[in-house]
């Protein structure tokens, strides 16, 4: 039986780091940075989630397969979005119609 | 623990170790539970026939005649909601599989029984809700439930219709839960990945299908009901939403659907192939890939059903080019079964037949979805019976001829009696003619223009529907054969034995029917799948004599 | 046939490593499918924003960034406590567990109450889609998108939370009869892992929802 | 017999031809592979079948180069199909630049259709020969698909937004013309006929009848509906010029920019501020609800119909992998 038992220390420290990205991301919502807010809010949210996944939900510790499946899910997630995205994005560029 | 009662070696099996209706019910045993899925989805079967029946007598004439134009419509969506939801995509792998799955790869059961019971509640709920469909009078959008139409204009019972594909989209969550666990974790002692059969390689890979799949189909219909039900307005372009989004996240589920359709049809090709040629099959390695193969590139398709939808064409192009690829791995596959025969040993049993009819059916299947895929071809075919003739030979000549031999393969197996022979090759060819019969004239008709879902339809197009409704009659004919003596079999079939048919496997080394726990000592593997050159391919930890010396006898 | 006189062990497992090696790859399995379930509706929301994005950012000046906020923590904090349960739980010490089990389940229903209240204002200021549905800002219609959208994804969520509440109380009844032990304690670790998933839906939630139009308001 | 039995279409444009080269040539590919098939299976069966000394297959044999070459085969043959076949594709999808526009609505369950000098139609679509002709779209409910198998042409006609068709007929006649999207009850019956005349023909036929004038019909819906009010000659005005905004980049306040088509014209006029202008405030009123499908078609076609230069709003054209700019203006 291995199962790797974090130290309750880990576990506070994820949750300072959520805090303290909480608070980022909020911060950063102030203000205009253009299209780079969307990037910013993403990429802190992702390292959130991240954390969790890795501590909260043991994967940094987990099988190999656990890490697997975890990355599978979330690649999956991106070909849903890039197909649809992809499309709407290129319509109509044959030119206005009628030309 | 209800299933523990009786398993003693001798007599008993999982059929008669406990009698009575609520040990049926109340089952764990994974072998059980096949069989009330096995009566579930022939229930569904018929079901769904009788409303194929009604829609090809309408179509005799080229007037609507038969039916009125809203019944005909309902009739065809019920017919293709019922075949897809209800009896194609659980058929194998919620009887076959379940079967089998823990017998092949030597486990007790499937890893979680009580979920696996589950589904087939959750199938029947679904199932339930499906009859009340019905009972309102049925639901008139396609299998396809395209917006706007079903969440505005329709006005049938598409709230409880998209419930009832919801829920049975869990049902196949839970068997697909199961099996993805149970092969990653249970296989028995010296089973690697490369020594297990190719079922089980098909089974995994359609797993993994459903469970990346189905949840994608589970929101859209739950967004349908929303839309339909308080306005949700993604899909309505009244409200600024875009139907079209509908189409991407409908088919994102629905085009690696069919390969959950097919998938395991070409795993059960691949055992049926291999045991009546007596031979390994043909680069086993590369049809085990090419399964998985499949299961991924098949995410990545989608688009091919959106060309005319007013999808990018750049999107378009993407989606044809990938849809060139995903037709490889079909092709080889295809190819190693054909190679597999060479230098075979080859019987003409029925499971035989049905395996011969598969390559030829989903060969012209195949070829014609290629055609699909070809996009300037597509804009002229798209929507037209050309389409309607190329899913049913993958479907009915791919993945019912797969079911069917797969059937009349473990039938022996799972109920321990041997059916006619000489009625079972019969209905085996009936099927192959009436089916032909059915569906190509539809690829004509299809190619000359005539639309799908009509009703009435010009009159120079009824000649290619007079021969398909023949079709549909003798291919009627030919499905309820197997219906009579299969369960004649039960009664007075001769006993089988636990190999009739002299095949490699796990499941032919324990008896027939199998022990509630499938085998009475855990099985040790020590060899490849399909062995059939070599002398043994399993140590049973306790051997079965009588099954050993059966083995090359017939 | 092995006799594993063990309540815990499955007949058909051969061993606890084995059964929790299972339990464990079947939760993640599931919530792959919970990934791709919520992936609907995200990819709807990321659609209509490209498509509309001033009014996105307008309409989401209209939820309570306060409120958004205090939940994240509040759900965060949820999360910390339920892995500081799984932790007790490895090591079987059951008042631990039942102690930060009922704080976890107090965090969620304050979530819950808060998300109430939330929507209560929404209706109040009738930003709730359907007939009643009134915006003062520009392309009301495409708003209402907006706050379709809004409702489907965090009523989801909540729906999420209400389950893991359910199941929450389950694993307190268990904890406190003192089921769980150093080898077995599968269901309260995959209840953490589900607990924990949802919290990362809300972390996913509250930028995309409250946060994106906020420097237009500010 | 032929006539009892018929296997093809007409082929009454100038892609048909395209497209059956296409079809033919696939058919040829699938029958000759799955003979080869079949013939491999039936040998097999044949010459390999089980007698009683020979009970169990051979050990099987090293796979070699076989797997390689019955995977590339096909993979050249389907990528060599695909570049084809896309090609066909935008051929069908990409109207010449000389093309008429003709306009069309469906709605359960009938067609709507006019003609450039006004006329109208509804099931019945009258066209020269020799003339290309791009149909501009629209439904005015659920989704509909015109699909005319003569000329192997088919896009799906959706709400809220103008898709297009092109043909060139080439073979006078009367051809069916099919709803080929499941749109409710009478999908089946709704159709028609597409009728392609001899150029003098089709004049004659036009000259038939008195026809009502979009293009008047657009300016005077543009006046009734106080159009002119906001947009009239110069961009002083409280809207910008309108003039030979129809296929320029629209620079929008947000800083992107838009390609000004059919479908942006008709969202400008129902959801004006949904995409503002550069250098406007959002005073446009919403006409949501107070025109209908084919008076907004009217308004688009006359909007376009305002050629000429456009100054400051309008960026200069693309200037790479851009669409050809320069409008004839209708
Ligand atoms: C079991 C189900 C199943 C399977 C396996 C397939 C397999 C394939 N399908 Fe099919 N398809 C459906 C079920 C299925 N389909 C359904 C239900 C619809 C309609 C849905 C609706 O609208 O209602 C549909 C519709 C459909 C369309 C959309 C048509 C339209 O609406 O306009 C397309 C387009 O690309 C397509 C393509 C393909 C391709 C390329 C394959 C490939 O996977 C096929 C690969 C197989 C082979 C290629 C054959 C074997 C190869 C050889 C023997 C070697 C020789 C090969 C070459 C030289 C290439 N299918
Ligand atoms: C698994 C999938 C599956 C299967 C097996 C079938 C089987 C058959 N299908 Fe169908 N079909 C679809 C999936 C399937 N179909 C789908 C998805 C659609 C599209 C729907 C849509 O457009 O939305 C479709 C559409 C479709 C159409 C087009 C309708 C239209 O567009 O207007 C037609 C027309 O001929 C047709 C015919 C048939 C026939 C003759 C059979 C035959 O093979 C059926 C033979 C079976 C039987 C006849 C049953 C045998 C049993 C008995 C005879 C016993 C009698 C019954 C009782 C005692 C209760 N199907
Ligand atoms: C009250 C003034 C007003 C009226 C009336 C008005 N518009 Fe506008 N229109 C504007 C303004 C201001 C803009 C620029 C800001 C924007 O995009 O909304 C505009 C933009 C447009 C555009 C986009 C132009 C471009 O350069 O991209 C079109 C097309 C248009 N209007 C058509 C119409 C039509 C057709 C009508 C009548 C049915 C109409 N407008 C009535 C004020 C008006
Ligand atoms: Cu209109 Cu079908
Ligand atoms: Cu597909």
């Amino acid at each position: 039986m291995s199962v790797h038992v974090e130290p309750v220390k880990t576990y506070v420290m994820v949750f300072s780091a959520l805090m303290v990205l909480t608070v980022a991301t909020v911060f950063v919502a102030y203000f205009d940075l253009g299209l780079l807010n969307n990037f910013v809010a993403m990429g802190i949210a992702l390292t959130k989630a991240s954390l969790v996944v890795l501590i909260f939900m043991h994967v940094r510790h987990g099988s190999k397969l656990t890490k697997m499946i975890a990355l599978g899910g979330f690649l999956w997630l991106i070909f849903l979005f890039l197909f649809p995205l992809a499309d709407y994005d290129t319509r109509g560029l044959l030119g206005p119609l009628g030309k | 623990m209800s299933t523990t009662a009786g398993h003693a070696a001798g007599g008993s099996n999982y059929l008669t170790a406990e009698h009575g209706l609520k040990s049926w019910l109340l089952t764990k045993d994974h072998k059980r539970i096949a069989v009330l899925y096995l009566i579930s989805v022939s229930f569904f079967f018929m079901l769904g026939g009788l409303f194929a029946s009604l829609v090809r007598a309408e179509l005799l004439t080229p007037a609507g005649d038969l039916l009125s134009a809203d019944s005909y419509n309902r009739a065809f969506t019920m017919h293709g909601v019922i075949m897809v939801f209800f009896f194609l995509i659980p058929a194998i792998p919620a009887v076959l599989g379940n079967f089998l799955v823990p017998v092949m790869i030597g486990a007790k059961d499937l890893a979680f029984p009580r979920i696996n019971l589950l589904s087939w509640y959750v199938y029947n709920l679904a199932g339930l809700l499906g009859v009340w469909v019905l009972l309102q009078g049925g639901v008139d959008t396609g299998w396809t439930f395209y917006t706007p139409y079903s969440s505005v204009y329709s006005n049938t019972a598409v709230i409880p219709a998209a419930m009832a594909g919801f829920v049975a989209g869990f049902s196949s969550i839970l068997t697909a839960l199961n099996f993805v666990v149970t092969i990653h974790r249970m296989r028995a002692p010296g089973l690697t990945w490369f020594r297990l059969p190719l079922f089980i390689w098909s089974h995994y890979a359609t797993s993994l299908i459903i469970l990346l799949g189905t949840p994608v189909l589970a929101i859209t219909l739950l967004a349908l009901v929303l839309e339909r039900g308080f306005g949700l307005g993604i899909f309505d372009p009244a409200m600024g939403g875009d139907p079209v989004l509908f189409q991407h996240l409908f088919w994102f589920y629905s085009h690696p659907a069919v390969y959950i359709m097919i998938l395991p049809a070409m795993g059960i090709q691949s055992e049926l192939v291999a045991a009546f040629a007596r031979k390994r099959v043909f680069g086993y390695p590369v049809v085990a890939f090419a399964s998985l193969a499949i299961a991924i590139l098949g995410f990545l398709v989608w688009g091919h059903h959106m060309f005319t939808s007013s999808q990018s064409v750049y999107a378009s192009t993407v989606f044809s080019v990938l849809t060139m690829l995903v037709a490889v791995p079909s092709a080889v596959k295809v190819f190693n079964w054909t190679a597999t025969l060479h230098e075979g040993s080859i019987s003409y049993e029925t499971p035989m037949l049905y395996a011969l009819g598969f390559i030829g059916l989903f060969t012209i299947g195949g070829l014609t979805g290629v055609m699909l895929g070809t996009m300037g071809i597509d804009l002229h075919v798209h929507d037209t019976y050309f389409v309607v003739a190329h899913f049913h030979y993958v479907m009915v000549g791919g993945t019912i001829l797969g079911y069917l031999g797969g059937l009349h393969y473990w039938w022996p197996k799972m109920f321990g009696r041997m059916y006619n022979q000489f009625w079972s090759r019969i209905a085996a060819i009936v099927v192959f003619i009436g089916f032909n019969l059915t569906f190509l004239p539809q690829f004509v008709v299809g190619y000359l223009g005539m639309p799908r879902r009509y009703w009435s339809y010009p009159a120079e197009f009824q000649i290619w529907n007079v021969l398909s409704t023949a079709g549909a009659t003798v291919l009627g004919l030919g499905l309820a054969l197997p219906l009579v003596y299969l369960l004649m079999s039960l009664k007075n079939g001769a006993l089988a034995g636990n190999n009739p048919w002299g095949a490699k496997g796990l499941e032919w080394e324990t008896t027939s029917p199998p022990p509630t726990f499938n085998f009475d000592t855990p099985p040790v593997v020590t060899e490849e799948a399909y062995a059939y050159a070599d002398s043994h391919l399993v140590e049973a930890g306790h051997s079965d004599k009588k099954g050993k010396k059966e083995l090359h006898g017939v | 046939m092995s006799d594993h006189s063990s309540s815990t062990l499955a007949h058909h497992f051969d061993s606890h490593e084995q059964q929790r090696e299972a339990s464990t790859v079947g939760m993640w399995a599931f919530l792959v499918t919970e990934i791709m379930f919520f992936g609907g509706l995200f990819l709807a929301y990321v659609l209509y924003r490209s498509r509309y994005p001033q009014t996105f950012a307008d309409a989401s000046n209209h939820l309570n960034v306060i409120w958004g906020g205090v939940n994240t923590v509040v759900l965060i904090a949820s999360s910390l406590t339920m892995a500081l349960a799984v932790r007790a739980a490895q090591l079987a010490n059951r008042k631990t567990i039942v102690l930060m089990l009922i704080l976890t389940l107090v965090l969620g229903c304050v979530f819950l109450g808060i998300k109430a209240v939330e929507y209560k204002e929404k209706f109040d200021h009738h930003l709730v889609p359907g007939k009643n549905f009134q915006y003062d800002g520009a392309n009301g219609q495409k708003a209402q998108i907006f706050f379709s959208l809004y409702f489907a994804m965090t009523g989801l969520h909540a729906v999420h939370m209400v389950i893991g509440a359910g199941l929450l109380i389950w694993m307190i009844v268990l904890a406190h009869k003192g089921v769980f032990t150093a080898e077995y304690h599968n269901h309260i670790e995959n209840v953490g892992l589900y607990w924990h998933f949802v919290d990362i839906v809300w972390i996913f939630l509250f930028p995309l929802l409250y946060l994106l139009g906020f420097h237009v308001g500010h | 017999m032929v006539e009892s039995f018929p296997m093809f279409p007409p082929q009454a444009s100038t892609v048909a031809s395209e497209v059956d080269a296409l079809y033919w040539t696939w058919i040829a590919i699938s029958a000759v592979s799955s003979l080869l098939i079949a013939l491999a299976v039936a040998f097999f069966l044949v010459r390999y079948r089980r007698t009683p000394e020979h009970q169990t297959g051979h050990p099987e044999r090293a796979a070699g180069m076989l797997e390689v070459i019955w995977s590339v085969i096909p993979l050249v043959i389907c990528l060599g199909m695909f570049v084809w076949g896309t090609k066909v594709f935008f051929d069908l999808a990409r109207p010449p630049a000389n093309a008429v526009e003709y306009w069309a609505t469906g709605k359960q369950w009938m067609w709507k259709f006019q003609h450039p000098n006004g006329r109208r139609e509804i099931n019945e679509l009258h066209v020269p020969t020799g003339q290309p002709i791009k149909l501009t779209m629209i439904s005015e409910d659920t989704i509909h698909s015109m699909f005319v198998p003569a000329f192997r042409v088919k896009s799906d006609v959706l709400p809220g937004r103008y898709t297009t068709v092109w043909f060139e007929p080439t073979k006078p006649g009367k051809y069916h013309m099919f709803c080929a999207e499941y749109c409710g009850t009478e999908h089946s019956l709704m159709g028609g006929s597409i009728y392609v005349m001899e150029p003098a023909e089709y004049a004659a036929w036009l000259a038939g009848e008195v026809p009502g004038q979009p293009r008047a019909t657009g300016q005077e819906l543009f006046t009734s509906l106080a159009c002119v009010t906001c947009h009239d000659a110069g961009d002083q005005q409280r809207g910008p010029s309108l003039t030979g905004v129809f296929g320029s980049e629209v620079k929008l306040a947000t800083g992107s920019t838009v390609l000004a088509d059919e479908s942006y014209l008709r969202e400008s006029i129902l959801t004006p501020a949904a995409k503002l202008v550069e250098g406007y405030d959002p005073l446009m009123p919403t006409y949501q609800g107070q025109v209908t499908e084919e008076q907004l078609m009217s308004l688009v076609d006359y909007i376009k119909s305002l050629g000429g230069q456009k100054a400051a709003s309008a960026a200069p054209a693309a200037s790479s992998g851009g669409p050809v700019a320069a409008s004839t203006g209708g």
